[in-house]
């Protein structure tokens, strides 16, 4: 792998609500290579959305700030840009699908006006040539009679159709970097498998670079390369996908895991539960931010910070912040109990 | 409380407004107590005097003039607020209570009663207020009560929209089905569940139909339709004095500013309300 | 579409049909008009027989009746003081009061959607503070003493515009300027707070994703959705500003239907009262309706529920 | 404003131009009298004045007799004569038209054409007031009322005609050149309707306009001094009083009512509301234009102590609350006025409470409900100017009267027939003087008629409510 | 598991129809069926697991059956006695036996209401207790989902999704029900939370006997916790069997293609996957149709 299209280094974003300051992200850094697809999963309000709202300078201000931070693309820092210089980045070199179209698409505008605003301002497109490039790509992800429905409003959409449409929009101007923050979450199942179909697809036809955001650690599996998964705004593990469902390194990571149901049929043995709340990012913690949950946390855990670091042993680029070690945690723990 | 308060003490705007509310009030209340001039008698020899300031902090007899008949502005301004406020206030209430309860049982029940309601809330609106008022009175004579009776009348449906809209919603809310499911009577589900929940909105209107019953009192007054002299009332002095507005400025100047100060106050605080109860909620 | 229209029609007519009964049925305990018709002086049998031509002595639910079946016939009555049919002598005000509705509508949406648009896209900048200021006072200041000032200032002290009556452009420009204020006013704290919910909203975050300019996002994005509310506002005011103008009609001598109507309720000319609420009310409805169908512009959802 | 126009502002719009639908003085015939012929008019004197009758005589006591002036004809050539005179009384008297102004005429029981010029009427009873009356009555062209509506349309038979007419905002009215009397001194002539007494003042100190009436005594000296337009005042012949209704206690109670004569400052209230310009009631409902006044009438004095005494005196029990109602907005300062009468009634002892009611459901109560308040602040003025209409409103069986009192009726009845003029004059002496002993109502001021004149015009001011173009000449 | 004894509840034909709007001048408006025809058993303590696409039917299921509104036609049984069309008095007793969890649990809330309250309102509906006797049972339902009592006096702004969701549990088995219909209870949860809702039903369902409804989208939970699933589509069940059955052999297209829809965690196992797609206008449901038993209660619509 060359250089990285993606570098984070060090991103930390704050709110500043009437609460107290919020530390939404904390001090993510991680690179991604061109044709990689990264999935990023984790607790709800762990900073997925938005440290990737962060990088391109799509976090509402105020509340919000970045306070400190950069983020090469293509090894320039967007995070350094003016505005005007980040305008022509945005949906044409990065394209973002966000979870909910209904909302994130203007219900009063035609599918071909939003479809077709990216492609006449980034590639100077003339109206009709825009529009031609918007049927083939409503084609392009599947969109039946695509020629009659560019013309309608959304809500003449099925959801499926909406987040294709959506999507649509994000890979208009071929960015070589695709964000999807939840993109399949308010799906019906068979529909996101078919949404999913589309994207592996694309990746495969286009080489896209994507970012893939979501809860269900069912769609990383099917669809990253790499696995990047956060808690209270901190990269906790990042790995390959296989290492990171197989060989988990992070507590929390395991947690995840263990919690769901693997296809196991009807029985008496209860799921396993991670105990404990998440954590109040008014307050964040001292230390490792999972560590008041983590049956194996060190007393270190709970006072210093664990950085991200190669897993001895492991495949490369398996990363993983903490200052326990969990395959000998769980090894003497069930020889304890056995 | 203590959010309550450090959240008004962050709100400039929302401090003013209630600084000035509860100042009016505060003085509306005492009134009797502050030892001011009889505020309907007046002496016939001390028509039309210019306020008196014997230096910038030691007022005179009349620190704000006096009117036409020679009484005492300041006083009139101070015991007005009473009427101006109670004419105000209670018809805030009553248009309020009138306008949520048909509001809730029209967005409850829907149907027929909610037709019937949008049809009502069509004529009303179709109906030109301020005429209705003129006729109301007319009518039926500009008794304190009528006044109030009048004003509410104004007030009713734009409780009764809000409030309806947002029992529509409300009422989709699952913890109202789960409410049917425990077998919980219809009253209870209305008056325990969904009147607390639409209850602000509902206050946030009354603060913005506060402010506009108060400037409508002043036009039934320039109209000759507002409360019955002598007790005094703002709207009722800004409309007497006008005739003075050129010779003795400070007859209608004072109590226009006491009027453009409450309704100011008011609405800041109507703005600051909507903001801490439910900032997504701004178009009421 | 057809139906929906017919329904929104018939939805009209039972709201015109119902402001004019409660209109009839007020004016009836108004008071005698005739003890305002007659001299000084009249005898209570001059009274009475006058009552009898007027058909007032009969009862009211006969009267009402007997109204209803006259309107269906368009028949509005003789106004009792100026003895013409009581809908001409409206219909002779409408202009006049049509002319400085609009054009208060007009001025006032201008420039409260100028102000709106400032004070949103300044947020907590000096312009939002200036411009709400204004608004505030805007509404917080009676009409009529407004209307006063104006006249002091601009007629007298400056001798700039006329004081009073309908005419020129002239004439229009005191009593359009005083109600335009109050409307600039509702106009531009409503827009305001209505753009800053929409700048919120999440497809506006997706217009910026898209890298577009801020004044395409402004124009397409947010401002159509932030109108929807101001236009529903435009209508109730247009109908406040229809028959609630009264107090600038009457500061500026405005012959405008409002006017008209107060003179009619001192009056008791009933035939005119009801004519001249029923007609408001019409237009009212009427521009409403028009207005529910612009929704359909701004809002293609409500276009396809039709 | 050219030179030979002229603007004047009324309060009211006019309503109809019918002269047989309207008795508003103030406004439509006003307005009217600028159009239509009359066969008498009256002069900013009061006195009566030739003009299409130039003479007129009771040739009986049941016949009057009016000689035309030759030639007068309307504009479209219809001729004013003896029967153009008689189709006009007929159409007021007849049944079908309705004319409102009817009851004016209800005496009369025909007109006679004696000959082109001369025309006899007939009376069912002695009508010594009714060439008054004639002068509030204007004549319209028979043939052409046939075919028009004179509600909104006009054949000019008078000094003016109608020009332009927009409806609740002005009438503007240009010299008749086939008018048949004494041309006008103003070419054209334009009444507006300003409704709010500040805007028409604003109007005239603004030059727009160059008559106001009604303004309140207060702006009279800023108007004076502000150089550009001049006001005054002078009496008029409308009467304030606190009208009594003798139907509710106490006002029964002759001492009680006689307290409340004495605990007003009439004096006071004179100088300090009207700065002076009005003049005391002088016990009675007439003043001295009036046919019929009592000269030697004197004002109950103001006497708090004496009104205390005649309290005390009367045995009233002074906590029951008085009522006074006044119409809004309908007499210079009245609003005013009914406060510092409050005032003063409490200053005595008395528990007030102050109504004020718009002024058509005032008439309301007082004619139809026939349930005025203990007081109602009242201005009574009868337009012919004469005793008989004033008084009568008190006598029994009137529907104006809460008074109740056979005596008082009886001299009314008695000196209605009586032709000759002294022995009338004493039967009135008789009833004002027995009204002012009883108290009958609680007499006040005169109104005054206060006005504003632009510096281009004289008007010769009036006490009674005409407005009209050729009361005024062009300042030279 | 087979309904040989009585079961707890039967739904028999049930047909929910919603009528478009009726406009002043006529016109029918549109008009869906929403539930059409179906019928299942639910025998004590048996989960029953309902699946199928967003809009097929499962949560108007779920409402009608509680009589929460009324069934266009069908009929409800509840231990052997019918209870649709009951007015709601004589209703009022089946209450106590039926609950509903739900899906959201950010709107299942009073947000004007102390959870304590809240939680303890059946009591207060049901029986006359008094407060305190009523604090104490309510603080009871707390500790059996896991919650301190201490914060029973809060709102529900201050608590977790979580935390939320137990609370509406604590709320629906206040009155010791028998039946729970839970509509999608852990669909808006997080992935770690889910664990310990899906643990609580279960330990719940053995300490009362407690038979559910489950309605979920997540194929996975329902394997794990249901004993009988039934799939929908278009407001028909398409098929309904023990859940080993369905999962294990599959009939319907449909069914077939929403298990090879489901992602599952595993890297390894997804790379083989292929997902089946399913053709409505093929294979979806027919009028004349009907439920054919194809193996031990194995029904498919054919
Ligand atoms: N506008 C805002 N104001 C205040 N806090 C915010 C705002 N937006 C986000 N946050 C906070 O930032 C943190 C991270 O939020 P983020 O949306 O990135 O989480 P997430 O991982 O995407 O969660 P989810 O899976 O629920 O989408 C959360 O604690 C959230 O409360
Ligand atoms: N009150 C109602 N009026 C009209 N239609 C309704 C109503 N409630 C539900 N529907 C319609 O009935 C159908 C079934 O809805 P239901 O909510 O039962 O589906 P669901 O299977 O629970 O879907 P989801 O998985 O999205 O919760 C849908 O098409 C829905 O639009
Ligand atoms: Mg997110
Ligand atoms: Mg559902």
């Amino acid at each position: 792998m060359g250089t990285p299209l993606l570098e984070v280094r060090n991103l930390s974003v704050v709110f500043d609500t009437p609460a107290g300051t919020v530390h939404a992200v904390n001090d993510v850094s991680y690179m991604l290579h061109e044709g990689e697809t990264l999935g990023i999963v984790g607790e709800s309000g762990s900073g997925k959305s938005v440290h990737a709202l962060a990088m391109l300078g799509l976090v509402p201000c105020p509340p919000g700030r970045v306070v400190a931070g950069q983020v090469l693309f293509q090894g320039r820092d967007l995070l350094a840009m003016s505005e005007r210089e980040l305008r022509d980045i945005r949906g044409s070199r990065i394209g973002f699908v966000f979870q909910d179209p209904m909302t994130a698409l203007n219900p009063v505008l035609t599918v071909e006006r939003q479809l077709t605003e990216p492609l006449i301002r980034h590639q100077k497109l003339s109206r009709s040539a825009a529009r031609r490039r918007a049927v083939e790509l409503l084609a392009l992800v599947g969109i039946p009679h695509p020629e009659e429905r560019i013309g309608q409003y959304l809500f003449q959409f099925s959801g499926g159709m909406r987040q294709r449409v959506m999507i649509a929009i994000g890979i208009a101007c071929n960015p070589r970097l695709l964000i999807a923050d939840e993109a399949t979450t308010a799906l019906d199942v068979t529909v996101q498998a078919q949404v999913l179909d589309l994207v592996r697809d694309l990746k495969d036809r286009f080489g896209t670079t994507v970012i893939w955001i979501t809860h269900d650690m069912g769609v990383v599996a099917g669809l990253a390369d790499t696995v990047q998964v956060m808690y209270g705004g901190r990269i906790m593990e990042r790995g390959p996908v296989d290492a990171i469902f197989h060989q988990p390194h992070s507590a929390y990571t395991w947690g995840l895991l263990r919690s769901l149901p693997h296809g196991q049929a009807r029985s008496q043995r209860r799921l396993y539960q991670i105990p404990g709340q998440p954590p109040d990012l008014l307050v964040p913690p001292k230390g490792d931010p999972f560590a008041p949950r983590n049956e194996f946390a060190t007393p270190r855990c709970f006072d210093e910070v664990p950085l991200l670091r190669p897993v001895p042993g492991s495949v490369e680029g398996h990363l993983v912040a903490a200052w326990y070690d969990l395959p000998a945690a769980l090894a003497a723990r069930d020889g304890a109990e056995a | 409380m203590k959010h309550f308060l450090s959240s008004v003490l962050r709100s400039r705007a929302g401090l003013v407004g209630w600084i000035v509310l509860i100042l009016f009030v505060a003085l509306a209340l005492t009134a009797p107590w502050l030892g001011l001039p009889d505020p309907v008698r007046g002496s016939l020899t001390a028509r039309l005097l210019p306020p008196t300031w014997s230096g910038p902090f030691s007022p005179g007899p009349h620190p704000l003039g006096t009117d036409q008949l020679g009484r005492d502005i300041l006083s009139r301004i101070i015991y007005g607020s009473r009427a101006t406020l109670a004419i105000a206030g209670m018809a805030v209430i009553l248009g309020g209570i009138a306008g949520v309860v048909l509001g809730i049982v029209a967005g409850y029940f829907r149907g027929f009663l909610d037709a019937l309601l949008m049809r009502l809330v069509d004529i009303q609106l179709a109906l030109p207020l301020m005429l209705l008022a003129l006729l109301v009175v007319a009518s039926f004579g500009p008794s304190m009560t009528n006044l109030v009776i009048v004003l509410a009348l104004t007030s009713w449906i734009r409780y009764a929209r809000i409030v309806r809209g947002q029992v529509l919603s409300v009422r989709e809310r699952e913890f109202v089905l789960s409410t049917q499911a425990i077998g919980a009577s219809t009253a209870r589900i209305m008056f325990r569940h969904i009147l607390p929940n639409i209850l602000t909105p509902a206050v946030v209107v009354a603060t913005l139909e506060l402010a506009r019953i108060i400037i409508m009192d002043a036009a039934l007054s320039f109209l000759g339709l507002g409360l019955q002299p002598p007790a005094p009332s703002w709207g009722r002095m800004l409309a007497d004095g006008r005739t003075y507005m050129s010779t003795a400025w400070w007859v209608v100047t004072f109590p226009g500013l006491a009027i453009v100060l409450t309704v100011l106050s008011v609405n800041l605080v109507g703005d600051w309300l909507r903001d801490y109860f439910d900032p997504r909620q701004r178009n009421l | 579409m057809v139906r929906y229209l017919l329904s929104k029609i018939a939805e009209a007519i039972i709201a015109v049909w119902g402001v004019l009964t409660i209109v009839f049925f007020v004016t009836r305990v108004l008071g005698d008009p005739a003890t305002l018709l007659l001299p000084i002086g009249a005898t209570a049998d001059q009274l009475d027989a006058l009552r009898d031509q007027l058909g007032l002595n009969r009862p009211v639910v006969e009267q009402y009746i007997h109204y209803l079946t006259m309107i269906v016939r368009g028949d509005f009555g003789m106004s009792f003081q100026f003895q013409r049919p009581a809908m001409e002598v409206v219909l002779e005000r409408m202009p006049a009061t049509l002319e400085l509705a609009f054009s208060a509508i007009v001025l006032g949406t201008i420039f409260g959607l100028v102000a709106g648009t400032v004070a949103a896209l300044n947020r907590g900048r000096l312009a939002e503070l200036i411009v709400m200021v204004f608004a505030l006072l805007g509404q917080a200041t009676p009409v009529f003493w407004l209307g006063i000032m104006f006249i002091l200032f601009f007629s007298v002290e400056l001798g700039w515009l006329p004081t009073g009556g309908r005419g020129t452009l002239a004439h229009t420009v005191l009593p359009a300027m005083t109600l335009a204020i109050f409307v600039c006013a509702s106009i531009a704290r409503l827009l305001r707070s209505s753009l800053l919910d929409v700048l919120r909203e999440d497809y506006v975050r997706t217009a910026r994703a898209k890298g577009l300019l801020p004044g395409t996002i402004f124009v397409w994005h947010v401002a159509r959705n932030a109108l929807i509310p101001v236009v529903t506002m435009i209508g109730i005011v247009m109908g406040e500003l229809l028959g609630g103008s009264v107090v600038t009609e009457t500061v500026f001598a405005w012959p405008g239907i409002g006017r008209l109507i107060i003179q009619a309720i001192e009056a008791k000319d009933f035939p005119v009262i009801q004519a001249g609420v029923m007609l408001i009310a019409f237009i009212f409805v009427a521009i409403n309706l028009l207005i529910d169908l612009t929704y359909g512009f701004l809002d293609p959802r409500i276009r396809e529920r039709r | 404003q050219s030179a030979d126009s002229v603007t004047i502002a009324l309060r009211v719009a006019v309503n109809t131009l019918d002269p047989h639908m309207s008795a508003s003085v103030g406004s439509d015939l006003s307005v009217i009298s600028h159009i239509y012929p009359a066969l008498i008019l009256r002069g900013p004197d009061l006195k009566l004045q030739p003009s299409l009758a130039q003479s007129w005589e009771m040739v009986d006591d049941n016949t009057w007799r009016f000689k035309l002036t030759p030639g007068a004809t309307f504009a479209n050539g219809e001729k004013l004569d003896a029967a153009a005179v008689k189709w006009n009384l007929d159409r007021v008297l007849d049944k079908d038209v309705g004319a409102r102004i009817a009851g004016w005429f209800s005496l009369v029981s025909e007109a006679v054409v004696v000959d082109d010029l001369t025309l006899d009427v007939k009376t069912s009873e002695p009508y010594p007031a009714f060439a008054d009356q004639l002068s509030m009555f204007f004549l319209l062209p028979p043939e052409w009322t046939k075919s028009h509506n004179p509600a909104t349309e006009t054949m000019s038979g008078g000094p003016y005609k109608v020009a332009e007419n927009v409806p609740g905002d002005h009438i503007t009215l240009e010299a008749n050149p086939d008018y048949w009397g004494e041309a006008a001194d103003f070419r054209r002539v334009t009444f507006r309707t300003i409704p709010e007494s500040g805007s028409r003042i604003a109007a005239l100190m603004a030059g727009e306009i160059d008559l106001v009436t009604g303004v309140p005594t207060t702006e009279i000296a800023r108007i004076n001094a502000s150089g550009e337009a001049s006001a005054d005042s002078i009496d008029s012949i409308r009467m304030m009083l606190a009208k009594i209704n003798h139907q509710k206690t106490p006002m029964e109670n002759r001492s009680f009512r006689q307290a409340l004569n004495y605990a007003i400052d009439k004096e006071g209230i004179v100088s300090a509301i009207f700065d002076g310009k009005a003049t005391v009631a002088n016990c009675q409902l007439l003043s001295e234009p009036y046919v019929g006044y009592n000269p030697d009438l004197k004002p109950y004095p103001y006497d708090p102590e004496k009104a205390r005494e005649l309290l005390a005196e009367s045995g009233v029990d002074l906590s029951q609350e008085i009522e006074i109602e006044v119409p809004t907005a309908t007499y210079l300062q009245g609003d005013e006025v009914t406060q510092i009468i409050a005032s003063q009634l409490q200053e005595v002892g008395l528990k007030v409470k102050i109504t004020e009611i718009e002024f058509g459901a005032f008439m309301n109560k007082q004619l139809r409900a026939r349930d005025l308040a203990q007081l109602a602040v009242q201005g009574l003025a009868w337009p012919t100017i004469d005793a008989d209409g004033m008084l009568t409103m008190f006598a029994p069986g009137n529907v104006y009267d809460y008074w109740n009192n056979a005596e008082f009726g009886a001299i009314l009845d008695k000196a209605r027939v009586t032709t000759d003029k002294d022995a009338r004059n004493a039967l009135y002496a008789d009833a004002t003087r027995l009204m002012c002993d009883e108290a009958a109502a609680v007499f006040l001021y005169l109104m005054p008629a206060t006005y504003g004149v632009s510096k281009r015009i004289e008007w010769a001011a009036r006490g009674d409510d005409w407005v009209r173009a050729f009361d005024m000449k062009p300042v030279q | 598991m087979s309904a040989v004894s009585t079961p707890l509840v039967s739904v028999r034909n049930l047909v929910k129809q919603y009528d478009g709007r009726k406009k002043l001048f006529g016109g029918a408006g549109f008009s869906l069926r929403a539930v059409d025809d179906v019928s299942f058993d639910i025998a004590p303590g048996e989960t029953l697991g309902l699946v199928g696409e967003s809009g097929s039917g499962k949560s108007t299921t779920g409402r009608v059956l509680l009589q929460l509104e009324p069934p266009t036609s069908g009929e409800v049984l509840f231990k052997g006695e019918t209870i649709s069309g009951l007015k709601s008095s004589r209703m009022k007793r089946f209450r106590r036996e039926m609950q509903i969890v739900f899906q959201d649990p950010y709107s299942a809330l009073d947000p004007r209401m102390t959870v304590g309250d809240f939680v303890a309102e059946p009591i207060l509906v049901h029986e006359s207790l008094s407060s305190a006797e009523r604090r104490e049972r309510a603080a009871g339902l707390f500790r059996l989902v896991g919650l301190d009592p201490s914060f029973m006096s809060r709102y529900p702004h201050e608590f977790s999704g979580g935390q939320r969701q137990r609370i509406n549990i604590a709320r629906a088995v206040a009155l010791r029900p028998s039946f729970i219909v839970a509509d999608e209870p852990i669909t808006a949860l997080d992935v770690s939370i889910q664990a310990q809702i899906i643990n609580l039903f279960q330990d719940l369902q053995e300490e009362m006997g407690l038979a559910y409804l489950f309605v979920a989208h997540d194929l996975s939970m329902v394997r794990y916790l249901c004993h009988r699933v039934a799939v929908m589509l278009r407001g028909r069940i398409v098929e309904i069997a023990p859940a080993e059955a369905l999962f294990e052999d599959a009939r319907h297209p449909y069914t077939q293609a929403l298990l090879t829809a489901i992602p599952v965690p595993d890297p390894r196992i997804e790379r083989q996957r292929r997902h089946r797609p399913f053709d409505l206008s093929v294979h979806g449901p027919k009028p004349g149709q009907e439920l054919r038993e194809v193996g031990p209660n194995h029904f498919v619509l054919s």
